[in-house]
Parts: structure tokens; C-alpha cells; sequence
């Protein structure tokens, strides 16, 4: 009504004048841009607290830029920063993160794919029973799992011991934690897997039957190449969430094995005086970088991958 | 393997007879040993380990023969900490539910307008998930510092009765700890609101512009009824998480001050490992399990009971 | 042979305390892996527990001593050391000897206590006092007098961390020096409830809850970060173990020029004796065994005693050690040991859960000022009438 | 009086141009039908008189106003999807009501009007339903009661029936002629299913990349199509094309090997001159049996493949060099091999230029 | 020798019945079309004739070999499927060899099989491009293929071309039946079209709630239908149904108004007795013009609606009380109101009992 109003007079010809101050147009941009404040005040508090010195930390406030830009506390939190009597940040947990994380992360995929491609296609009876199982597992918070979990794996460890006559730890070896990981990770990763594979046009499937080819075949030679967007979320969303688990890392793996959350962790609580709220920043951010480049990177295959996967089902 | 499902060339020879069903998909079932061992072992297992330890006098180690009975649940009912947990738990979440949903579905649909500059607003909104809890305990420690924080600003910018102080206040903690979970996860469910927006079809909004529904009211009366799947996804993912919040309250503010933000997984931890009262420990978590269950269960049969689906 | 040991000890004073038992190792030509895991025991005592239960123990660690690990014991998974301790005499030199009692289970040794820690302690910035023109009180009663002056040179009275042991520790420390050794023992030694609700007790609880007045502007977090309140003359005072010390060390302080120490708070001049004891989870494996019981032997050899505790700041396990390096305040400490003015330690009295209970507790009282002193009274009553 | 008028219509996506300065003029009351092939910019062209598209340059009258820049619910306009466009959680009452409702019309009013719908479209049984609990049928009448419950001049459908099996669209193409007969309102029906195009539409509108090639009655279309493209298009069977010439003073049609007789032929503007061609015959214009020989042309051809449809057979054969197929009774018997006489008046069929395609 | 023999096939989903003891014998060669309503359990009959349900009741067997339990891939059939169902990852020449490297066979002749399906087809242009890259009739004819390779003496189609516009629908079809002459393979073909069925079939099984009604010659079914439903289901403009009693002697068919000779008529078996029945009427039947008098019954009609569609012309009427639908010519001028007179002899029709709806 006001575009007409405010072009009286004027053939109304051509595309619709749009005047880029419309009110809805504040409103929408308007939004948008403080919920953009929102989210991102904290990351900035946390870039420009790493870039100050301590006595500019304590007089200034959080907010206010550095006068002087030093990288010290991210060189300090990098390699220097000290927990117990070691002093060298978290270049050392890095490694292990990396180490941890990889097989983990392939493990539990691998498995929760299967899972979700048996569980759309190859149904099977009581296969529906596993499923809601799995779904209620989701919402059992871990710290009630821990204990029986220790001891399984105690007694899985000796029960391949005994089978393999050599000895096997799973409890405090990069494989204990890939099973945590995978059993943890199993219910949303399989949900998603099996909302996607549900998607998969059944004929596809009968197709690749008629051609000969079983449950293995039609997995890898169809499904999987198939399945990228979706391989894609579940792999934003392990890599996220075990690069920054700090439970299970602490306490399935060793000293030398610690994984860069429990580092982090270390230097944030080992309070030297007072509190290196610098170094804790650049140790923050420097923890949060591999999950931060993947969301920056695949953002858009994220989303996606969700369309594809999560939403339906 | 003596017998495969796709390979079956003896099965072929003795075409007449029914293969036995054990041996159907027999591939498909050994390729789910690791999620039935899962379920089974792991999920209905190891919950009910720890139901049985919680009626046990379990200290440092479970002591599956000293039974107590209900002990350990009235000592729980009796505790003002786990009173407070729960009071704590149910305003977190129902808050974060709330506004969740809320502003996941806000944003969501504000990106859906075919804004400028989506996918840069969109990665704004989602990054923080990338982060643990505890960093973003850490962060907004800091950012909401009564001493350097946005108090400070704000005092420094001329208002000087400004008071914006949660997680020294036990009143109001609980909210300052909401801020942070809505800002680590807000950006998930945002994601899953605008690939579900994006999955309506183009003819709806079409139909409702011929028929002059304003913008507000197609959202309000046909879009989100239309979502209704999208919406369970999302309440269950932040469900889910609402019930495991531990990380952030321990970077955030420890619990304090006092008790006033603890939550029930850190009740049960402490008392698990702390005070190495086990027993106890399990019956908490397994309260938590039961108001799970209170909560799941009838979604559940809703969503696949009534009817039949697929 | 590599040896991992866990501890929690990452601030600065102890970090370098731990320092000195990781250069005495590795010059017997074991390798001493460091496990520190930040964040008090709270954190790491899980972690610990469930590594000792899942079977992949680590070859050393820390627990506070006292009843914590009985079970474990119980359940085998530690090594017995008693051999190493007949050895060493430990019987004769452990002073008090209800250190090597807590490791005793069954007549048989299963840790090395290394340190004596006592909560009893005040401390007192001669720098805040300076500001607020008042002189440094010498006992619970002055500080208590001198409180209004530092409020009004805008100094915090009393710091105060919010971690759980810090208020109840604080409280302990109140009770005490108010209350008095016979009342603790009855209530903590003797589990009497009656006394727990009585008078006297509350007493206790009105200076505590005075106490709280006066830290109700403390609002930090850590122990430490509270104790450097003190260095910085930003708080008037701190009640807190005699490891605050490693604090003052650390940045320079000299006890009687820049920070007063009262044992007992200047009243009732005790120490408890808790302190720290190194645990040996059993491996299964002789070389280690061996050399884990090369460790806690060297724990508690004279040497590493002196370096270790002059760093922590803590008081040696035994009694036959020259300390003469030792600054006025571990002075004091070591005076009052010797005069046997002791008491057990909580940890070594309660069990962890009542512990647990307790600074529920008193968590919640210290940080709610509308929590009267007579209703936790008698929620205190009623813990230590369930204690077992 | 015009009732829809498009002018110069022109529509880019980014640097795609969709539709060209369009021209279109809709009477009053008039069923128009756009036909076309897949994305040759019908169902853009509706979404701009809708005003769901932002046009780049022209204008739109709707019932001699402009309304350009009117947003799509001012402008006296129903609309009917593809998909139907339901809203799912509503009933087909609530369906119904809702344009109504928002628009703050009455109570009674709104009641009496989806009355009417329901009974004009008789879904009354079904007012309480959910369109999940419809059939496909069902589902397009509900669409339909939306347009009509607004009681709107301009009714457009895109695809109305093109979800629907084959039978449920032949009963609902009637059903949709006979509530045109009764409404009399203006309707432009977008779809690319020339059975429906022909039996609906009072004119029919052939579009191809954007531009309108032809807009003429359906008799019209299909008799003298304007160019080789419309031809081909319409009609099925396709239409028969024979390269050839035309002889000196447009008498004959002569391909490499065949001469076609073209007395009577009517051309589109003037006279025919000599020139190269091409020569459309509609399968269904074959004579064969008794009457072949009144015909203009005969020949004799050899049957390759026949495909007997019930009521026809198709018959395919080879004709002066090029495939031809012809249509027959489905009674006739033939099978492959068999020799037959056929018949038809070339003068019937159309010429095209050889080179502009268009129409002689 | 029969081919394929599907005995007492029974098959449910939970508690419902799809196939109820069906059975079904196809010879070698031959091209069986499935035709039926949606729903009436087509694609689940095809389905477990390939194995790809798990049947509750019955045995099936395919050339000579019961098959009942075997894997679908070791059943020698092919299957085409509505949506392609090609493998989105893999080129052309990937989608045709998979099914063969999964059987082991060797490299070359791997090679020269695609080869060869490739040239009857006429896709080895396309070997290389992933399906993607194809429109929808290529994407057909590579899924054809993937049949073809695999050398199977039975090919099952489920509505392959229903996806695909009338045009490319058309031009495939032929190319079926080519294909089926040149492989002279047993062919089992779902559709619904029956357009589709009337043209490709050798012989046609009308399907209705998981029972076949009619199997029978594409003339036949359209000609002499069973029963009511399937007389109803085929053919396109849909039959016309009478109400009324067969007199005595099978002489006659009288309705409320109107009498019809039904002299000549084929009974199915023995003579018309005089009952209650149906009789029905093919709109193409209908005689207008100046034959109309050759006709046994003639009668005058109003026009009350028609279909121009080009080719033809469908006139909507009222004849003896029931509405009557008839196909004139597409060159025949008619308006609504005109006043027709025509013709048709209700002995080539079709009689029904009016309880059993068997033909009479
Ligand atoms: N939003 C868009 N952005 C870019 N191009 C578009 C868009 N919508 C349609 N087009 C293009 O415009 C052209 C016309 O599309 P339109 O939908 O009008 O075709 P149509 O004639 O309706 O086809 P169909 O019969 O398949 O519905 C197509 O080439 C299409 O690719
Ligand atoms: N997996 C299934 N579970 C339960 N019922 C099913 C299943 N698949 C099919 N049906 C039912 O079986 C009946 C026959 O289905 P079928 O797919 O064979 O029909 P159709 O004849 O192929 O139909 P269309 O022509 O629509 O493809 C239908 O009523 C359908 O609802
Ligand atoms: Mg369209
Ligand atoms: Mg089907």
C-alpha cells in the first residue's frame, strides 16, 4: 500500500520499486544483526583478550581492543604454559588429539553407517527393538555409564587376552576410547544414517539385488558414494564432539596420551597467582581451532547434509 | 560363514524348502553385532547395574551384597543439593527448550527471507557448536565478569547502577549459565529449522501470498504445524542434552555460588567419585533416568505407537 | 622404569614442590612421568579411581590420606609397602605416627605419607592493614574487631574461594579455634551428635556465620586466586591450610614483613595433621614393583623431605630432619608439632562421603546469607548423627 | 472488454531471460490455455500475473486495472497447484476458510461461501477431513474450492491435474469444463498435456523459450498451425513431415521421388510460390479401404509395425523416403508386411518455409 | 513350455493380503502385460516373482526350476523399475557392468556384452556420462540395458515408461516391442496405462485386489471383457454402461425407455436366458453420418458437451436414461444443444449379469 501511495502519478511499470529501508527490511537486517552480536561478542572477547598483556587485562575491560598487540600468550599457551612440572602448553596434546581422534572418528562412522544402512534396508526382526534401544541410550547421561563401562572394558581386555594369549588393554589404550566413542556416538549418528539410507529410493536397492549384489555390495558400490552429504554432517559432528571431549579423554587415556582438552583444562585450572585469563584465551582458541576450520569450511555441505539426513524420519 | 544371504549357492540346490528364518539376512545381523551389543551390553546392561548398585550400600567400590533397600533414594529426597539440582534442571531446561526452539525457528526463518549474506550469518549462528562446553563456560566466565565484563561496559559508559552480574548472583545464575547453552547449541537447531524450511514446498508460500496471509501468521499457522517432524528432531537433540548439562556448569561456576547452579550429572558425579558414595551416585542418576523415562516414554508412543509408520 | 604418577598439585608452589620428587627420581635412573591433572582432587580423584578399577593403574598416586583408599585396599589393588617401610624404620622417624597409622590397614603399610598439612591457619596481609591504619591482630578475636576498619578502606575482610573444601575447611579451622579441640574430637572422633547441636557448637556456627559476613565480597573462585587477594592487600585475611604459603613464597613474600601467619587462628594453637600420601597401584609386573618401592622409599628419605617441603610448605613426615632453612611460619608449625598440640585430620576421621555431606553443607551456608547459623546447625547435627 | 492484459512482459532470472516482451490478451470470461513444453516459462508466466514473481519490465491489467506492483492477494486473482498446496494440518473447512478468515469476512458470510464451494465441487462430506485423509481427486477440488471461495474473476491453474492418474484427469477435466460453463469466470490454465489443452481451452497459447509462437482457438492450432514447431507440437500421433518443394504457382508439392497435388490449399497470406518446404499431414487425415480413391493423393505403402490401441490402430510405414505413420479403425486387420492403399488430400495438411519454419 | 508358472502365490504384509493365491502361466517369449488399478498389487506380484519379497503361500518357477527361495540375482531375470533406479555414481557403462561383476564374469566379456547392449539400445555415445547427465528417456533405455546385459530369458518391467512424457512415452513404446521382437525374451510388464498394455502385450492380465480377473489377447479383453470391471477399466473414452433386462430368447435388451435388438450376439457360453443385466457400449461403436441407418439401432440425441481433441471428438449425451459418451471425428462440427442422429449395434457390445457383473 505505500509503494502505491508513494509512486502516485507513475504508470506502475516494470519491477516493483523496493526501497532497501523498507520497515521490514530494518526489522529482518535489524535482527539478524544483533542475534550476530550475540554470537559473536564472545569470540571476539576471546581474540582480543589473547592479544593483550596481563596489566592491560586488569585495567581495561574485556571489551576494549588491545593497545598493545602480543602474541606471547599464545606462543605461552602453545608451548610454554605449564601443568604439574611439565611446561610445554599444548603442543603435546595437539598430537594426541590428532591420534585420538582419527581412528575414533572412522571407527564409529564406519559402524554407525552400517547400523543405519542394516536398519532401513535390511530389516530384520527385532532390528526396530535395537533401534529404540539406541535412541533411549541417547539420553542416558554418561557420567552413569563411566563405571560399568571401566569394568567392560576390563573384562572385554582380559576375555581377548584370554583368547589371543598375548596381553590386551583396552582400558587406557587409543582403543578403549574409539569403543567409548563409537558406543556414545552410535544413537544420533545411526538415527541419521538411517533417516538417509530411508530416503534412498527403495528401487535402487531391488535393482542392485536383481544385479547380484548382497548386503556388502550394495553397501559399498551403492550406499556409500551415494551417502557423501550425510557422511559429511556425521563427520562434523564426531570430529566436534570428540576433539572436545573432555570425560572420556582424561580418563581412558595416559599422561602421555592426554588429549588437548585435558591440557587445556590443565592450564585454564592451574592458577599460577592470578589467573592468565590471555593465555587461557589463546589456549581456548587454539583448542577450538579443528572444529572451528571444519564448521567454517563445510558450513554449507552441513546444512545440507541435514536437509538430507536429520530432518525427515 | 557357512551360510551367506547373497551368496546362497547352497540354499539354491535345496530350492523347494523355506530357508530357517534364523539364518535370513543372516549378513544384515552380523553387521549389527556392535549396535545390539550396544543396546543390549552397554545401554540396558550397564542401567541396570546401575539401578540394582543404587540400592546397595556401594562406597569406592560397587558392594553388590550390601543392600540397603531405599536408603539411599530418601537420603537423595532429603538433600537439599539434589533438591536444588532438580530445581535447577528444570528451569535450564524447560528454558532452554523454550528458547531454543525459539530462536533456532527466528533465525532460521529470517535467513529463509533469501537474505544477502546468508551463509556468513548462518556460520556466525553455528560456530559456536564447534565448541566444547567448556570453553564456552570459560568464555562467558569471562564475558559476564562483574570487574571486566559487560557490566563494566556498561557502568563505564555513564550507567553507573547497572547491575548485570548472574553467576554472583544465586538467584539469577542459573539464567547466566542458560546463556551460554543457548549460545553453544542455538545455532544447531538453527540449522535444522532452515533445512526443514527448506524442505516446504515453494507452493504453500505461494498459495498463502494469493490468499494474503501476512508473512508472521503463515509462519505461525501453517509452516510450523507443517514441521512438526523437524520440531521432534530438534527437541530431541536438545532433550538429550539438557539432561547431560555438566561441562558448562563446571567450567561455568563450579556450581556456586553455593549451591545454587548445581545440576543432577554433577551431583552424581561428585557423590560417585568425591564422596565415593556410589550408592548414591546411582540412585541419582537413576532418578534422572526415571524422569527421562516419564518424559520418553509417552513421546514415544505418540510418535510410533498410535500409529504405524513406514 | 618409567613411572607415571597422578597428582593434582599445578599451582605454582606446588608444581615446583613436585618438581624436586621428579629430579630425585630421575637420578636413580627411573623416569618420572608427570600426570597432573588441574582442578583439585574433585577432578582428579575419578580419574584416578576409575584407571585403578579398569585395570590400566597408573604406578603412583596421590590421594589424601585417611580413609579414602580402604577400599580399594580392601579389594587388592594396592601394593603393600610395608616391607619398604620396615626397611626405613618408617615406625621410628613418621612423626606423628597417626600419619603411617592411615596407611595401615591390617598391620600392613600400603602408602608413603610425605607432608603434614594443617588447616589450622590464619593469614594476614600487613599491606591491607597498612591501608585500612589498623595494626595486624594476632588472634580470631582482633580480626574479628579490625574487620569494620578494613570494609571501610574498601578492602575485603575475609577471602574466601568458593570450592566446597574451602568453606568447609574454613569452617573446620573456626571450629577449632571457637570450639576447641575437646568439642572437635567429640564430634568428629566420637561421632556425638548431641554435641553437634549443642551450645557450644553454636558458637561455632555464630562465628562462622560472622565469618561470612565478612567475606561476602569475595567473589573468586580458587584458593589461590583468594590467597593472592591476600599477597595483593586486596583482602585483609585468609583462612586456609598451611599450603597458602607456597602462594606467599612464590611471589616473594617474607612471613613477618609482608604476611602474618596465626596457627590455630591465635587461639587455640593446634595443628590437625592431615597431610598427602602417595599410593602404589599393583602391576603385576616385578621390575615395577621394585621400582615403585624405590619411589616411596625415596619420598620419604630425608633429602627429598627437606626440598619438598620447603617448596610446598607443608611440614616433613618425619621428625628427625634439620629445617633450619624453614621460614618463621613452617617455624611455628613445626614448634607446635613438637609440642604435640595435634589433632587427626578430617580426612582421616571422617569417611568421604560424611566429608561430601559436609561441604554440601557448608557450601551452601557460606554462600546463602539467609541460612541461619541454627538451621545448619542442626542439618550439621543430623550428618554427623548418619556418619559412620 | 479485456479482462487480462500483459504487456511487454519481460522476466530474467539473474542474466537468464525467461520470458521476452511478452504480449497477451484475455477476454473476459474466456478459458485460456497455456501449452508448452517443460520449461518453456508457463508456469513463470502465471506467477507473474499472479505477482508471485517480480517482473523486470512490462505490465499486467487485471480487469483494466494495473496492477503491476499489487501484491498477489489485491489483485482479484485464485490460484490452483500443481501440488495442490494444502495446508496439511487443517481441514478441508479450514482449507477453505482461511483466505476468508484473514481477510476478517464475516462469519456467516465465510460459512455460506464455503457452503457454496463444497457444493459446487461436492467435497460437502468431506469438510472435516484432513487433505492427508484425501485422494488425489479430492485433494485438486479442495485447491479448487480455495480459488473459489474468494469469488475471484481470474482463476489460474498450473498443472491442475497433472499428479492425477489417467482417469481421475479425464473425469476432472470435465468437471472443470462444466465449472467454467456455470462460473463464467476468467481462467488461465497452464499445462503441458495437449488433451487437456484442446478439450478445455477456448484459446490455446503455444509457448516455446519464453515467446508465445500461437494463440488461436484449438481448431485452429491444430488445423493451420502458424510454424513447424506448433505442428509438431500438437496432435498425437505426431504429425507426418515430407521435405520437399513447391512447384511453380503452389499446384505441387514434390518430394525426392513423390508428387503431392496442392489444389485447394489455403494459404496463410497470398499465393504460394516455388520454394523448398516441408509438408505436414496428420496421421488421423489417412483414408484407407473403399473411399481411398476419392482422394487427392494414393498410394501404396507396406505396413512395418502396427500398433492395434483398442479403438485405433497406429500404422507405420515409410513414405517418399521418410518414416509415416497413419491411423486407422481398431477394427481393421493388419499385420506386418501386409501391402495397403492408402489415401490423403495434401491441400488438407500444412506447408512450412523450409527456412523461417512459419506457415505458407 | 511354460516359463515362468507362479502358483497359489499368497502374499501379506502383516495383515493384510495383498495376493490371494494367484496364479499365473507365461510361455517362453511371450509379452505379458500386468494391467490394473493403483494399488491392486501389480508391482508386489512382479516383486516376488523376481525374489525381492519374501512370499507367505505358494510356489513360482521359472523355466522349469522352482525358484521359490532363491536370490533374485540367480533367477535369470532382469528387472527395469519406474524410477530407473540407476546408480547415481557410476557412468552408464558402470550401471551395465555392475550386475555382471558381481556374477564374476570375466573382463572381456564384460566388454563385449555391454557392447552389445549398447548398440541395440543405441547408447554408446552416452557409455561414458553418469545418469545425471541424461534425459529421462536415455536414462530408460540404459536401464533397459542393464536387463539386457545380464543375458535373462525374463524381463520384468514395473511401469518403465511412466515417468516420461507422452511424446518420448510413444516413441519408447515402439521401441519395446521392437526390442521384444528382435530378443524374442519372456517379458513381464507392469503399467496402468492401457494405452501401453493394448500396444505391447501378446496377452493382458487385469489385475484387481491381488487377483487376476482376465487374462486374455489385447482384443479379446477389449472386445469380450470377463466382467463389468474389466469392460470398465479398458478402453479410453470409458464404455458405456445400459441398465436394464435381456428379454426373453436373448432377443432384446430393454431398458426404463428404450429397446436394443441384440441379434447376433456371442454369448460366452450358451444362450442369453432373460435376466437383469448391463449392457455396455464402446463410444467408437457409435455410427454418426450418413451410415448411421446400416446400423441396428439408431436414435436422436442432444449434444451436451463435447471434447474437441483434435483428432476426435467426444460428444457428452443422455441416451435412455443414462449419460452416453460417443467418439465422432475431429473434423465433425458439433455445438452443445445440436441435435445428432446415431447409430451402434448393441450386439458387438457387452452383456453383464447384473449380480455376478460375469459376461453373458
Ligand atoms: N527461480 C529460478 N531461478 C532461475 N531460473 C529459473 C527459476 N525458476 C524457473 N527458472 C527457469 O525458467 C525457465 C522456465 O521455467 P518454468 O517453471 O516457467 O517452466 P514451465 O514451462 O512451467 O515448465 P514445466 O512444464 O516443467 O512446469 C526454466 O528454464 C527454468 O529453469
Ligand atoms: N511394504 C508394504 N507394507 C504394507 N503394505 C504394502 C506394502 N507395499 C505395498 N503395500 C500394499 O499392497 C498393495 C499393493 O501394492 P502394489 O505396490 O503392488 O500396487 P500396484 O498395483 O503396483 O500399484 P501402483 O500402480 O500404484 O504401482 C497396496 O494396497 C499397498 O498399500
Ligand atoms: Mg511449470
Ligand atoms: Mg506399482
Amino acid at each position: 500500500m505505500t509503494d502505491a501511495t508513494a509512486n502516485k502519478g507513475v504508470t506502475p511499470r516494470g519491477a516493483k520499486p523496493r526501497r532497501r529501508l523498507s520497515p521490514t527490511n530494518i526489522m529482518l537486517y535489524g535482527t539478524l544483526f544483533v542475534a550476530s552480536v550475540y554470537y559473536l561478542l564472545p569470540l571476539y572477547v576471546m581474540i582480543v583478550t589473547s592479544l593483550k598483556g596481563m596489566p592491560e587485562i586488569r585495567l581495561g575491560n574485556v571489551f576494549s581492543p588491545p593497545v598493545e598487540v602480543t602474541f606471547e600468550p599464545w606462543v605461552k599457551a602453545w608451548a610454554e604454559a605449564c601443568t604439574g612440572i611439565n611446561c610445554d602448553g599444548l603442543s603435546r596434546g595437539f598430537w594426541n588429539s590428532v591420534q585420538i581422534l582419527v581412528p575414533s572418528v572412522v571407527i564409529s562412522i564406519a559402524i554407525a553407517s552400517v547400523n543405519g544402512y542394516a536398519l532401513s534396508l535390511w530389516k530384520f526382526k527385532g532390528s526396530e527393538v535395537f533401534f529404540t534401544i539406541l535412541i533411549f541410550g541417547a539420553f542416558i547421561p554418561y557420567q552413569v555409564m563411566i563405571y560399568p563401562i571401566v569394568i567392560l572394558l576390563r573384562e572385554a581386555g582380559d576375555v581377548l587376552s584370554a583368547m589371543t594369549g598375548t596381553k590386551i588393554r583396552l582400558m587406557g589404550s587409543v582403543w578403549g576410547l574409539v569403543i567409548v566413542h563409537t558406543i556414545f556416538g552410535m544413537p544420533i549418528l545411526t538415527l541419521l544414517f538411517r533417516n538417509y539410507f530411508a530416503s534412498v529410493p527403495e528401487e535402487l536397492f531391488k535393482a542392485a539385488r536383481v544385479d547380484g549384489a548382497g548386503f556388502w555390495g550394495i553397501y559399498f558400490r551403492i550406499m556409500l558414494p551415494m551417502a557423501l552429504p550425510i557422511f559429511v554432517v556425521a563427520m562434523i559432528l564426531q570430529v566436534t564432539g570428540i576433539w572436545n571431549d573432555f570425560l572420556f579423554g582424561v580418563i581412558f587415556t595416559k599422561p602421555e596420551t592426554y588429549p588437548m582438552t585435558v591440557q587445556l583444562n590443565n592450564i585454564v585450572n592451574s592458577v599460577q597467582g592470578v589467573k592468565e585469563y590471555n593465555v587461557n584465551m589463546a589456549a581456548t582458541l587454539l583448542t577450538g581451532l579443528v572444529p572451528l576450520i571444519i564448521y567454517f569450511a563445510s558450513g554449507k555441505l552441513f546444512v545440507r547434509g541435514i536437509a538430507a539426513g536429520a530432518v525427515k524420519g | 560363514m557357512a551360510v551367506t544371504d547373497s551368496g546362497g549357492t547352497e540354499s539354491a540346490r535345496t530350492p523347494a524348502k523355506k530357508p530357517n528364518r534364523l539364518f535370513k539376512n543372516l549378513t544384515a545381523k552380523l553387521a549389527s553385532v556392535p549396535m545390539i551389543l550396544t543396546a543390549i551390553v552397554v545401554f540396558i546392561g550397564c542401567t541396570g547395574w546401575t539401578i540394582y548398585h543404587s540400592f546397595t550400600k556401594s562406597r569406592l567400590l560397587p558392594a553388590p551384597d550390601k543392600w540397603v533397600g531405599l536408603d539411599q533414594y530418601e537420603r537423595l529426597w532429603s538433600t537439599r543439593r539434589w533438591l536444588v539440582s532438580i530445581e535447577n534442571l528444570a528451569i535450564y531446561g524447560i528454558c532452554s527448550l523454550v528458547l531454543s526452539l525459539v530462536i533456532g525457528f527466528t533465525l532460521a526463518a529470517l535467513l529463509d527471507r533469501k537474505i544477502r549474506g546468508e551463509s556468513v550469518f548462518r556460520t556466525i549462528f553455528l560456530y559456536p557448536f564447534a565448541l566444547s562446553f567448556i570453553v564456552t563456560g570459560l568464555v562467558w566466565q569471562w564475558v559476564l565478569n562483574p570487574d571486566f565484563g559487560i557490566q563494566s561496559v556498561v557502568q563505564r559508559w555513564g550507567w553507573e547502577s547497572f547491575t548485570f552480574d548472574p553467576l554472583n548472583n544465586a538467584d539469577i545464575v542459573i539464567y547466566g549459565i542458560l546463556i551460554a547453552g543457548i549460545w553453544q547449541g542455538s545455532g544447531f537447531i538453527m540449522v535444522i529449522m532452515l533445512a526443514g524450511l527448506r524442505g516446504i514446498d515453494e507452493d504453500i508460500w505461494k498459495a498463502t501470498r494469493v490468499e494474503g496471509i501476512p508473512v508472521w501468521k503463515t509462519y505461525i499457522v501453517v509452516i510450523i504445524p507443517m514441521m512438526r517432524p523437524v520440531f521432534v528432531t530438534a527437541l530431541v537433540l536438545i532433550a538429550a542434552g539438557i539432561i547431560k548439562v555438566y561441562d558448562l556448569v563446571v567450567a561455568q561456576t563450579s556450581g556456586g555460588p553455593g549451591i545454587s547452579s548445581e545440576v543432577p550429572a554433577k551431583y552424581v558425579i561428585e557423590k560417585m567419585f568425591q564422596s565415593q558414595n556410589l550408592g548414591q551416585g546411582f540412585a541419582a542418576s537413576t532418578m534422572m533416568l526415571v524422569s527421562v523415562l516419564v518424559v520418553l516414554i509417552p513421546w514415544a508412543y505418540l510418535e510410533f505407537g498410535g500409529k504405524r509408520r513406514d | 622404569a618409567d613411572l607415571e604418577v597422578t597428582h593434582w598439585w599445578t599451582s605454582g608452589g606446588e608444581a615446583a614442590a613436585v618438581a624436586e620428587f621428579a629430579k630425585a627420581l630421575d637420578a636413580t635412573g627411573h623416569t618420572w612421568i608427570d600426570g597432573a591433572i588441574a582442578g583439585s582432587g574433585g577432578t582428579a580423584r575419578p580419574i584416578i579411581i576409575s584407571r585403578i578399577i579398569g585395570g590400566d593403574p597408573m604406578h603412583a598416586t596421590q590421594l589424601n590420606h585417611g580413609r579414602q583408599a580402604e577400599e580399594l585396599i580392601e579389594a587388592g589393588l594396592l601394593l603393600d609397602i610395608t616391607d619398604v617401610a620396615e626397611a626405613q624404620g618408617w615406625k621410628d622417624i613418621i612423626n606423628p605416627s597417626s600419619l603411617l597409622d592411615s596407611c595401615t590397614v591390617d598391620g600392613k603399610i600400603y602408602c608413603a605419607p610425605v607432608n603434614i598439612h594443617s588447616w589450622q591457619w590464619i593469614w594476614l596481609s600487613h599491606k591491607a592493614y597498612e591501608d585500612a591504619g589498623v595494626p595486624v591482630p594476632s588472634n580470631w578475636d582482633e580480626y574479628v574487631a579490625s574487620a569494620a576498619a578494613l570494609e571501610a578502606a574498601g578492602k575485603i575482610p575475609l577471602a574466601m574461594g568458593q570450592q566446597a573444601w574451602q568453606s568447609s575447611g574454613a569452617f573446620g579451622v573456626i571450629n577449632v579455634a571457637v570450639g576447641g579441640v575437646e568439642l572437635w574430637n567429640k564430634i568428629n572422633v566420637e561421632k556425638d551428635a548431641e554435641a553437634a547441636g549443642g551450645a557450644e557448637m553454636a558458637k561455632v556456627f555464630e562465628a562462622a556465620a560472622a565469618a561470612r559476613a565478612m567475606a561476602a565480597n569475595s567473589n573468586v573462585q580458587d584458593w589461590n586466586q583468594a590467597t593472592n587477594l591476600v599477597i595483593t592487600g586486596q583482602a585483609g585475611a585468609q583462612i586456609m591450610g598451611d599450603w597458602a604459603q607456597g602462594e606467599f613464597q612464590v611471589a616473594g613474600q617474607v612471613a613477618g614483613e609482608d604476611y602474618t601467619c596465626l596457627p590455630g587462628l591465635g587461639v587455640n594453637e593446634v595443628i590437625s595433621t592431615g597431610g598427602d600420601a602417595f599410593y602404589f597401584p599393583k602391576q603385576g609386573d616385578a621390575d615395577i614393583e621394585a621400582a615403585q618401592k624405590e619411589l616411596a622409599a625415596l619420598l620419604v628419605s630425608p633429602e627429598v623431605q627437606v626440598n619438598f617441603n620447603l617448596k610446598k610448605g607443608s611440614l616433613p613426615v618425619r621428625g628427625d630432619i634439620d629445617l633450619s632453612s624453614a621460614n618463621d611460619c613452617m617455624k611455628k608449625g613445626l614448634e607446635i608439632l613438637a609440642a604435640g598440640n595435634i589433632l587427626l585430620s578430617g580426612d582421616q576421621v571422617l569417611s568421604a562421603d560424611t566429608s561430601g555431606q559436609i561441604e554440601d553443607l557448608m557450601v551452601e551456608f557460606w554462600n546463602d546469607p539467609s541460612y541461619s547459623a541454627a538451621d545448619a546447625q542442626a542439618k550439621y547435627a543430623e550428618i554427623i548423627g548418619d556418619a559412620d | 472488454m479485456t479482462n487480462v492484459t500483459v504487456k511487454d512482459l519481460t522476466l530474467e532470472f539473474g542474466a537468464v531471460r525467461v520470458l521476452d516482451k511478452l504480449n497477451l490478451e484475455i477476454e473476459e470470461g474466456e478459458f485460456l490455455v497455456l501449452l508448452g513444453a517443460s520449461g518453456c516459462g508457463k508456469s513463470t508466466l502465471l506467477n507473474c500475473i499472479a505477482g508471485l514473481l517480480d517482473i523486470t519490465d512490462g505490465e499486467i491489467h487485471i480487469g483494466g486495472r494495473n496492477v503491476t506492483w499489487e501484491e498477489p492477494s489485491e489483485r482479484g486473482i485464485g490460484m490452483v497447484f500443481q501440488s495442490y498446496a494444502l495446508y496439511p494440518q487443517m481441514t478441508v473447512e479450514g482449507n477453505l476458510s482461511f483466505g476468508l478468515k484473514n481477510a476478517k469476512v464475516p462469519k456467516p458470510e465465510i460459512a455460506e461461501r464455503v457452503a457454496r464451494a463444497a457444493e459446487i465441487l461436492q467435497i460437502e462430506p468431506l469438510l472435516k477431513r484432513k487433505p492427508a485423509a484425501l485422494s488425489g481427486g479430492q485433494r485438486q477440488r479442495v485447491a479448487i474450492g480455495r480459488a473459489l471461495v474468494r469469488d475471484v474473476d481470474v482463476f489460474l491453474f498450473d498443472e491442475p491435474l497433472s499428479n492425477l492418474d489417467a482417469k481421475l484427469r479425464a473425469d476432472l477435466r470435465v468437471e472443470l469444463k462444466l465449472l467454467h460453463q456455470r462460473l463464467q469466470n476468467t481462467m488461465i490454465y497452464v499445462t503441458h498435456d495437449q488433451v487437456e489443452a484442446m478439450t478445455l481451452a477456448d484459446r490455446i497459447a503455444i509457448m516455446r523459450g519464453g515467446v508465445v509462437q500461437q494463440i488461436a482457438s484449438p481448431a485452429e492450432v491444430y488445423n493451420r498451425p502458424s510454424n513447424k514447431y506448433v505442428a509438431g507440437f500438437i496432435g498425437s500421433p505426431t504429425i507426418n513431415f515430407f521435405e520437399g518443394d513447391i512447384a511453380e504457382g503452389g499446384v505441387e508439392f514434390a518430394t525426392a521421388d513423390t508428387k503431392m497435388p496442392l489444389t485447394g490449399y489455403e494459404a496463410s497470406q497470398g499465393a504460394l510460390s516455388a520454394r523448398p518446404a516441408w509438408l505436414g499431414i496428420r496421421p488421423e487425415s489417412v483414408i484407407t479401404g473403399t473411399d481411398v480413391d476419392t482422394q487427392p493423393f494414393t498410394t501404396e505403402i507396406t505396413v512395418e509395425l502396427f500398433e492395434a490401441m483398442g479403438a485405433d490402430t497406429l500404422v507405420y510405414t515409410t513414405l517418399a523416403g521418410t518414416p509415416f505413420r497413419f491411423r486407422m479403425s481398431g477394427q481393421a486387420r493388419v499385420a506386418a508386411g501386409d501391402t495397403l492403399r492408402i489415401g490423403f488430400d495434401p491441400a488438407q495438411g500444412s506447408l512450412f518455409d523450409k527456412t523461417t519454419e512459419e506457415r505458407l
